[in-house]
């Protein structure tokens, strides 16, 4: 179980940092250290069992259903990365502690660093191929804040972002990968996965997912063509580079595909791509790097071509190569992160990078350059230090790699031309920043830096010194376990770690290596370190350039397609919805429905026709005419909606007609209202009526319309002329009175059966009113409305007295009839609410009425006559009306029975004789009362608005003026 | 309390109406009172769902029947009454509605509830509508909520009522009568052919139907898909979501992020109670299968193109919908309970991504136009009871604490909400992902589906695109030079930090919580179960 | 009957649709009172028609369901009804609000060309 | 004696029938805003008046209370129109 | 189904349908042939009066003869239409008036 | 102190048992105590109320008006179907002066105007001393201000003043 503890101390050590304050820089060090020295040492004491040979496993379900543990899996191979990510982790902390400003932020750096440790370990930990991308694309985020950690500069963003993009995008297809393989495997186990290592070869599906593999590998090592991320990368902190772009998270690529090399090498599209791949990485890194100006730059491109040259070794199908390919991980990993140091202490004392600017600072910094250069002749593989070593292994392969001539030619010279560029490049970063002189003033003095900031470097140089030298006491073992963990047993090859093998091919080439490098640094000096030649060629196919153009293009194509493919225009919409539900019903009916006309003719009545003669005429009258003469056409619309309520009458429906009827009234006087603020709109301004854009719309909507009403006509009819089913109607008129208790069904349905609709229903007409009500507090009232109010027409009228007991003149007689009214209609609305249940009639209506009475008085005596006598609080109206549909439902519930259970209690009184009180009569009395005030409020608030006009003429005058100037 | 655990069903419904219709007698002055009386409503909401799916993880044999709760309103039994349903995906659903209640009522405690009048009720009333679509049913009762809930979200949609709101309210209002009417003319023609309208008891009617019924009934049933689709926001029939969502003040928004899935959970439920072996389910079929496929595409794309967060996580909202139905469609019986997991790693993403934007608007100086300013309110002093001024979008008033780490928390906020939307490792969003892609996969290799494959390509691809989108979004928000110093207050942190907490948990326990989501999968692709306890007199074809 | 009753919903229903799709916001408010109209007949034919059978039970009659007229897609009517005239409302405010907002009738709040 | 009846019935509501496409017609013919309102409470009269017929000729007085509502309150929508044509609102200040 | 009415108010019945019916059908006429509107408004009255009552009075005594009892609740109808007739006529002459002449200034 | 208003509560009480067609004791009860409720509800609306002094001249005007009304319709009938012998018909407005002031007996006019085809109130002065009428066909005008004044007005008068 400690093996979590490798997980979770860097997790717990990046929260802590992020709560310190931020000037806590040495605490956090400390912290950031303590951390990565704990899980080295614990990894250490794993030691004994990877030499033996075990592997540690520990794992708790996370997922189990689809596969997903969370666990840990430590052999030789994740055991040697693990190391490697917590030492270098270490130095770099103790590094960047020195290097860090004290101007910056530290707990976000140690915090991000931590986690991106944490995310590292979980790669290389991870026993369950799921896990392992979880913890793949975490280190993608992390590296994404880390090097945006400047994030004010612009090269900083754009370069974070990049990162992200790329090996994100990366992440993705190795998911994709990684599912297949498992599904094909049957677990994304690694274990069960490396078992079925010939399934999945074999699988037809082995191509698809060994692209998508590699693509993952390959964003993420950098290779090429993916390789333009990481010197855009190199805006981050110098600590950052030198721990994630060299020695760690780069090689995650490489990583895993050692780790699935079981599972997916061995096969001639392996060889095909990662050997190209590689090689292509190896080529234009190298000869990249000779031609940077920046410090980073060489090193980033640098890095770019020791990469390929790992993934060339790992595709070559061959266990030797295998080896070389883990050596040569490690002492990249060791010679460039003390390079990138190097180049941050350079930068740091100096003040600048480019190689251009600097020279001579052996002088001022010899012991920074003596570390350089160590380090550097490593890289170029100088012998006795690590770097020639496993480069030589990396020669000798290449002669064995293919059997085609052209391989066994091609291989080997271009690893040695590789080979020349590296040395050159090598050459050139010691010769232009720490021999001869500087050509001119630096941005800073420079001196040597603290004795803790050269201590990670040195520490790094020691190793490559003493794994160059003494390969086969120091790293032999480690290299050996590792490569045994990734290979089954059986499969280790032999291999001898010497300094001295002999006079051999690969020593001979080296040295032409050796020699041919330093003659193109020579000609290079020569020439004054020209750019390179084939630069012009490079930027034809430049990754970086085709990026950002790339996603310029992305936003600004997706921007032209989403205005291509949807509309602002609600008419747009409305269009599409209609033709969707004509198409939906049109698919399940087409051809499939029987239309018999001939049988109705002879019964149909002639009043019935004429009837509906007038409510199509008035429909299409209506349509007509509602753009110009929108008075005409909103009384079509109230006569087509008195036709309606007749045909409800006509076909029994009493309740439907009563209901209509009640509402067509109210409707129409809410329209008329609105109709007041809208603009005057005459026939005369029909600029763009006749286009041919227009008039091809106004044939499409034709069309539409009449395929709508053809399609809802015959839907009509076809259920029409086919008998009912049973149903649910037997039960319910059986029950309606026996049970419901009330003669009239349709009332029995809507506050028993289904009571639960009305009492939404109920809800919804309150809501409204109430979002009415907040809408029109904020009513802006168009300013030339304002000023044609109903005074402006007629001036010299003065608005009545709310004081005088009557209107003089023409009002008088409507007010006093109408006043009259109020009163009657009360009656009127109480004899609908207490009869609904037996008769038509009901809560709805009766309220209806009762407001009606309201706003007749509204009508008839205007607002402030009204409200001056009296009070209208149809808030509480509502309130009390939902309370008391809800508490009627409620009542149920002391019966112990369910919710809007029907409870009816029949006391006796003296004189009256008994009473029928019934919960569902209250249920109605809620009805009525919300029906009350939200009608009330919506046309009484929407009177208000004429109140406020008045009010505020100067006001609207003032804005009017406002937005002429304007 | 033993009445009241009977009862629990129906609470839902009822509390919010009752809390909402109290709130109309108090004065808007009594700020305090309104307030705890409304928390005080959805914190009641909050654990009546917490008991029902609680009581649902581990159905006890004897309180549950078959893991279905039925509540027969009004005493009157299916098909004849309404009833009210608690199965495992309506448990579900409530709980992730109170699950983002609360954070979102909290948030607009802070200031956006006295930016308009009578928010608490509408947000109330939301809450019932919401609650009742997901436990009724009954079809023509289920239409009853979709209005309920439409007209509080109309209600909150032009809360603090200006220009924007009011243009994209306008075309939202429209959209959504049209879709009302939509859902009525097929609700109606299910009646005429079926002559039922209970949801248990149509899908025996379907079962048993003549076959020249048949295209009737599907007819309407297509019809009704539509309204639903609508909803949902399918595309082509979505172009009023974004605006509407942009336009919508933060806390509004983020309740909206719930209200397209009650499209899907509909089509999710009748297309489970409509899936007979004789007939294919109308719900499905190819065309629907395409068209969610291209709404998942155009929420990539506008995600790609949005210039603003709002907007941006607008467009994931019609990507998540788009992704929950390609999934549907698709009929891969398999992948139900990991879309139920995408449902609900979703929603509270979207409802916290939401609640971010409109603190990250604050970064950006205050910028009022013509367009965003409000016009002053007038009071109605004769007719409604006194009610105060209301405050602007922007008038913040300073009382409170501001934390101090209030950037960093955005940021932290911000990128988790990423990691949950384009579902990248490795918070639940990516479990969800995965174990879609991990069944899908099963239908891809084994039965060689070319949708399928077209389905995890655009699933992959949806998370990429969204993450370069969001990335791009969340530097300039937070990244950028010409940012004041937002002041936070803790009471809208807290919302927050609540619903990433949400899903980090869900995250940690996925395993129990996909034994549940299997369950619920499992149950809604047997609908027997359902169709028995909801119709206990009616006989069930096997 | 029954054709004629289709064909009245038929004729709302088209004009109800030409209405909602055009640009002016009156006319949509026009279009959807006669789409719900036309929604409420179609609602209400479901329960097929009958003369003089209005669902008021006679107590003296015995209850059978072919003596009344379907009291069902009645209720669903009124319900339908109800709702109507409430979103009708609402949209009406909404859109003399958006033209107080705006300046224009136009459904987009902008003047296009139609 | 009913089929009397009868027939002046069925006459009555064809008469009626006829009067309200007259009205109808008017509507739509106008010339002024104030003849459409004219003709729309005629329609609203003619209305009330079908609504009795059929009292009479299903015996039936379920429909009684239709026809009172609108004698009681057809006038609010010609009258608001009649106030809207008048002052140019519907409900004054 | 209507039962069977006794002739001496089946009688009285039918005429005063048939009577009431031409008067509506007589004043609708005149919404189209009556020249200008202050024409129009007298004849439609004519079905507003005796043609309501015409209708009313026959409604009252079927009904009455149908429940074998006096069956009044018909004069309500006669109320409120009388009630509220001059509302709508005083507005609505007034509308014309001003519409048809421009008020003087 | 107002007076508590009686004939409007009781006429709304028979309203009422008109509507429910019932004359139980529960109803009558119901009848009263709806009426009385809603008067006084909404006795600030209605600040001026009717006096009535001779209430059974009402009888003989409503006698009379019944017959003009069927007179009159007759004769609007036959200008309507054009039956008028040839003769021109010529409109106008009339105005007549009036001596009531009481806005119920004002009102009650109005319905008496309204209801007999031929005539419409047309507008009313400021101080009610003017009524202004059109008619349909305005042979006489004397005649026609005779008989608003004689048949109608001083029936009114008697009623209301
Ligand atoms: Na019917
Ligand atoms: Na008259």
């Amino acid at each position: 179980m400690t093996l979590y503890l490798v997980l979770l101390l860097p997790f717990v050590g990046a929260l802590g940092a992020g709560l310190l304050r931020a000037t806590a820089r040495n605490v956090e060090a400390w912290l950031a250290g303590a951390v990565a020295i704990s899980c080295a040492a614990i990894l250490a004491t794993y030691y004994p069992d990877m030499l033996a040979g075990r592997v540690v496993q520990v794992a708790v379900d996370w997922l189990p259903q689809y596969g997903l543990t969370f666990g840990l899996r430590l052999d030789g191979y994740a055991w040697m990365f693990a190391m490697l990510v917590t030492v270098i982790g270490a130095l770099v902390v103790v590094y960047a502690r020195y290097y860090m400003s004290p101007a910056d932020p530290v707990p976000r750096f140690f915090s991000f660093l931590l986690a991106f440790m944490g995310s590292m370990l979980g790669v290389v930990l991870s026993g369950n191929l799921i896990q392992l991308v979880m913890f793949w694309e975490l280190t993608s985020f992390t590296s994404f804040v880390l090097i945006a950690y400047w994030y004010h500069r612009t090269d900083a963003r754009a370069g974070a972002r990049m990162a992200l993009t790329v090996t994100a995008a990366g992440g993705m297809c190795l998911l994709a990968g990684v599912l297949m393989m498992g599904h094909i495997a049957g677990s994304y186990d690694l274990d069960r996965v490396l078992a079925a290592a010939d399934t999945i070869r074999a699988h037809s599906l082995y191509p698809w997912l060994l692209t998508m593999v590699l693509l993952g590998a390959f964003t993420k090592s950098a290779q090429f063509p993916f390789h333009f991320w990481l010197p855009r990368a190199m805006a981050a902190p110098t600590p950052v580079s030198s721990y994630l772009h060299s020695a760690t998270m780069v090689k995650a690529g490489v990583f895993l595909l050692a780790r699935l090399w079981p599972v997916l090498s061995g096969t001639d599209l392996w060889f095909a791509i990662v050997c190209s791949a590689g090689l292509a990485s190896l080529l234009v890194g190298a000869y990249a790097a000779t031609f940077q100006r920046d410090m980073k730059g060489v090193l980033a491109y640098s890095t770019i071509s020791h990469l390929g040259l790992i993934t060339l070794l790992l595709g070559m199908n061959s266990t030797l190569a295998l080896v070389a390919a883990v050596f040569h991980m490690l002492n990249h990993a060791t010679f460039k992160a003390s390079l990138f140091m190097a180049a941050g202490i350079v930068d740091h004392e100096t003040g600048t990078r480019d190689l251009k600017r600097l020279g001579g600072l052996y002088h001022a910094m010899p012991i920074t350059a003596t570390l350089a250069m160590v380090a550097a002749a490593a890289m170029a593989g100088v012998p006795l230090l690590n770097g020639f070593l496993s480069k030589e292994m990396f020669f000798a392969e290449t002669m064995f790699a293919g059997e085609a001539l052209w391989l066994r030619i091609l291989l080997p010279a271009t690893a040695i031309l590789a080979g020349m560029f590296s040395v050159a490049y090598s050459a050139r970063l010691i010769r232009q920043v720490f021999l001869g002189t500087a050509p001119g003033e630096l941005p800073r003095t420079p001196h040597e830096p603290t004795r803790w900031m050269l201590l990670p470097s040195a520490t790094l140089v020691l190793l490559c010194l003493l794994v160059g030298v003494l390969p086969g006491r120091t790293i032999g073992p480690v290299l050996d376990l590792a490569t045994r963990a990734i290979l089954s047993d059986g499969r280790m090859p032999v291999y001898s770690l010497k300094v001295w093998h002999g006079l051999n091919m690969p020593l001979l080439m080296s040295a032409a290596a050796f020699i041919g490098g330093l003659a193109i640094h020579a000609w290079m000096t020569h020439l004054g370190h020209p750019e390179g030649v084939l630069k012009p060629l490079f930027r034809r196919f430049d990754g970086k350039r085709a990026f950002s153009v790339l996603q310029v293009r992305l936003i600004r194509g997706a921007t032209r397609l989403v205005n291509g493919i949807s509309s602002t225009r609600l008419q747009t919409q409305l269009a599409l919805i209609v033709v969707a539900v004509i198409t939906a019903a049109a698919v399940a009916t087409l051809g499939r429905l029987n239309l018999d006309l001939t049988t109705d003719l002879a019964q149909i009545d002639p009043a019935f026709a004429l009837l509906w003669v007038v409510g199509g005429a008035c429909a299409i009258g209506a349509a007509l005419q509602a753009k110009f003469h929108r008075l005409a056409a909103l009384i079509m619309v109230g006569c087509a909606g008195l036709v309606t309520s007749l045909t409800f009458a006509w076909f029994s429906a009493p309740d439907l007609a009563l209901t209509q009827v009640s509402v067509e009234v109210v409707t129409t006087v809410l329209l008329l209202l609105g109709l007041r603020w809208m603009p005057k709109r005459l026939a005369m301004d029909l600029k763009n009526r006749d286009t041919a854009r227009a008039r091809a719309r106004r044939v499409r909507d034709a069309t539409l319309a009449i395929v709508a009403g053809v399609g809802m006509a015959v839907l009509a009819y076809v259920v029409l002329t086919q008998p009912a089913g049973p149903g649910i109607r037997d039960f319910i008129v059986k029950n309606a009175l026996p049970g419901g208790g009330g003669h009239n069904i349709v009332n029995v349905i809507l506050v028993d059966f289904r009571g639960f609709d009305t009492f939404g229903e109920i809800t919804v007409v309150g809501i409204v009113a109430l979002t009415i009500y907040k809408l029109l507090r904020r009513f802006r009232p168009a300013p030339e409305v304002m000023a044609s109010s109903g005074q402006k027409r007629d001036p010299g009228r003065e608005l009545p007295d709310p004081r005088d007991a009557v209107p003089k003149g023409v009002m008088l007689v409507p007010a006093i009839i109408g006043r009259l009214l109020l009163p009657m209609a009360g009656v009127v609305s109480v004899f609908f609410l207490l009869r609904g249940h037996n008769a038509p009639g009901g809560g709805f209506v009766g309220g209806l009425v009762m407001a009606t009475g309201f706003i007749a008085q509204y009508l008839v005596n205007g607002t402030l006559w009204v409200e001056s006598r009296l009070r209208i609080h149809p808030q509480y109206w509502i309130g009390g009306g939902l309370l008391c549909a809800a508490g009627a439902g409620c009542l149920a519930w002391f019966a112990s029975l369910p919710y809007m259970s029907a409870i009816v209690w029949e006391p006796k009184l003296p004189l009256l004789g008994k009473l029928h009180l019934s919960s569902v009569l209250v249920f109605d009395l809620g009805v009525y009362l919300l029906v009350v005030g939200t009608t009330t409020l919506m046309l009484i608030a929407l009177a208000h608005q004429s109140l406020r006009s008045h009010r505020r003429v100067a006001e609207a005058e003032e804005l009017t003026s406002v937005r002429m100037v304007r | 309390m033993s009445t009241l655990l009977r009862h629990l069903p129906v609470l839902p419904i009822v509390l919010p109406l009752i809390s909402g219709a109290l709130l109309l007698f108090l004065p808007q002055q009594r700020t305090v009172l309104r307030s705890s009386i409304a928390l005080l409503s959805t914190l009641a909401q909050v654990a009546i769902a917490a008991y029902l799916l609680h009581r649902l993880i581990d159905p006890q044999p004897g309180l549950l029947e078959h893991g279905v709760e039925v509540y027969v309103l009004g005493g009157w039994v299916a098909p004849y009454g309404i009833v009210l349903v608690v199965d495992r995906l309506s448990a579900l659903m409530l709980a992730l509605n109170a699950a983002i209640a609360l954070p979102v009522h909290v948030y607009s405690l802070a200031h956006w509830d006295r930016v308009g009048v009578h928010y608490h009720s509408m947000l109330q009333f939301l809450l019932m509508g919401l609650n009742g679509a997901f436990l009724t049913g009954d079809l023509f009762n289920l239409f009853v909520f979709f209005e309920i809930l439409l007209s509080a979200s109309y209600g909150l949609l032009l809360h603090g009522s200006n220009a924007v709101r009011v243009k994209a309210g306008l075309h939202y209002v429209a959209v959504n009568l049209a879709g009302s009417l939509i859902f009525l003319i097929g609700v109606a023609l299910i009646y005429g052919v079926a002559g039922t309208l209970n949801m248990a008891d149509l899908g025996v009617q379907w079962a048993a139907m003549a076959p020249e019924r048949r295209s009737l009934f599907e007819a309407g049933v297509g019809i009704l898909g539509i309204a639903f689709l609508i909803k949902a926001g399918i595309w082509p029939l979505n172009f009023w979501l974004p605006k509407t969502y942009t336009a919508a003040s933060p806390p509004v928004a983020a309740m909206f992020a719930i209200m397209t899935k009650v499209g899907v959970y509909a089509l999710l439920r009748m297309g489970s109670l409509l899936a007979i072996p004789e007939a294919p389910a109308p719900f499905a079929g190819p065309w629907l299968f395409y068209g969610t496929v291209a709404t998942m595409w155009f929420g990539i794309v506008g995600m790609l193109a949005a210039r603003q967060l709002t907007r941006l996580v607008a467009f994931s909202v019609i990507a998540s919908s788009g992704t929950l139905l390609a999934v549907i469609a698709l009929g891969v019986t398999s992948a139900t309970a990991p879309v139920l997991l995408y449902l609900i790693a979703s929603v509270p993403a979207g409802t916290a991504f939401f609640l971010i934007a409109g603190m990250t608007e604050r970064l950006r100086v205050n910028s009022v136009t013509e367009e965003t300013r409000a016009p002053q309110p007038t009071t109605y002093t004769a007719f409604m009871a006194g009610e105060p001024h209301e405050v602007g979008d922007n008038e913040l008033d300073e009382v409170g604490v501001a934390i101090p780490a209030a950037l960093a928390f955005l940021g932290m906020a911000f990128v988790s909400c990423t990691l949950l939307t384009t579902g990248m490792p490795p918070l639940v969003g990516f479990m969800a992902k995965f174990s879609i892609i991990s069944a899908l996969l099963g239908a891809a290799m084994d039965q060689s589906s070319l949708d399928a494959w077209l389905l995890i390509v655009s699933l992959l691809a949806a998370g990429f695109a969204g993450l370069i989108a969001l990335t791009k979004r969340g530097m300039r928000s937070f990244w950028s030079t010409g940012r004041t110093t937002p002041r936070l207050r803790f009471i809208e942190a807290m919302p927050v930090a609540f619903l990433i907490l949400l899903c980090v948990t869900m995250t940690i326990a996925a395993g129990p919580v996909m034994n549940y989501l299997d369950s619920a999968a499992e149950w809604l692709h047997e609908p027997n179960a359902y169709i028995h306890a909801v119709l206990p007199t009616r006989e069930v074809s096997p | 009957m029954e054709l004629i009753y289709s064909l009245a919903v038929g004729i709302f229903c088209a004009c109800g649709v030409w209405l909602l799709l055009r640009p002016r916001t009156f006319q949509v408010i026009l279009g959807l009172a006669l789409l719900s109209y036309a929604t409420n007949l179609f609602i209400f034919a479901m329960g097929r028609l009958t003369l003089d059978r209005p669902p008021l039970i006679d107590p003296n009659v015995v209850a059978d369901a072919s003596l009344y007229d379907d009291p069902i897609p009645q209720a669903l009517v009124l319900t339908a009804i109800v709702i109507g005239f409430a979103t009708t409302a609402l949209f009406l405010v909404m859109l003399i609000a958006s033209r107080g907002f705006t300046g224009t009738d136009h459904v987009d709040g902008v003047e296009k060309d139609e | 004696m009913n089929t009397v009846l009868h027939a002046a019935v069925w006459f009555a509501q064809l008469c009626f029938a006829l009067a309200m496409v007259n009205a109808a017609i008017a509507v739509m013919r106008g010339p002024t805003a104030q003849d459409r309102v004219l003709a729309l409470d005629t329609l609203y009269i003619n209305g009330m008046l079908t609504l009795l017929l059929f009292g009479v000729r299903w015996a039936s007085f379920v429909h009684f209370e239709v026809a009172m509502l609108i004698a009681l309150f057809g006038f609010v929508g010609s009258a608001s129109l009649a106030m809207f044509l008048y002052r140019g609102e519907v409900i004054e200040p | 189904m209507m039962p069977e009415i006794p002739a001496w108010i089946a009688l009285p019945a039918t005429v005063l349908l048939i009577v009431g019916g031409l008067l509506t059908l007589v004043g609708s006429i005149g919404l189209l042939r009556m020249p200008n509107f202050f024409m129009r408004i007298h004849s439609v009255s004519m079905g507003n009066t005796l043609g309501v009552g015409c209708v009313l009075v026959a409604s009252m005594l079927i009904a009455s003869a149908v429940a074998h009892r006096p069956v009044i609740h018909e004069l309500l109808i006669t109320l409120f239409v009388v009630f509220t007739a001059p509302i709508t006529a005083i507005v609505l002459m007034q509308a014309a008036i001003r519409r048809t002449k421009p008020p003087k200034q | 102190m107002k007076r508590i208003p009686v004939l409007l509560p009781l006429g709304l009480a028979v309203l009422w048992l008109v509507l429910t067609e019932s004359l139980s004791w529960g109803n009558v009860a119901l009848g009263l105590v709806l009426g009385f409720g809603m008067v006084l509800s909404f006795q600030n609306l209605r600040p001026v109320t009717p006096r009535f002094r001779r209430v059974h001249v009402g009888f003989g005007l409503l006698f009379k008006v019944l017959v003009d009304i069927v007179k009159s319709n007759i004769a609007v009938g036959r200008i309507v179907l054009g039956l008028t012998h040839g003769r021109e018909v010529r409109s106008g407005f009339l105005d007549i002066p009036l001596d009531m002031r009481d806005p119920h007996g004002l009102a009650v006019l109005a319905m008496i105007v309204t209801a007999t085809p031929g005539t419409v109130w047309s507008g009313l002065a400021d101080d009610s001393s003017m009524l202004r009428l059109h008619i349909l066909d305005l042979q006489d005008p004397e005649a026609w201000i005779r008989t608003i004044k004689q048949r109608y007005e001083r029936p009114l008068l008697e009623i209301f003043e």
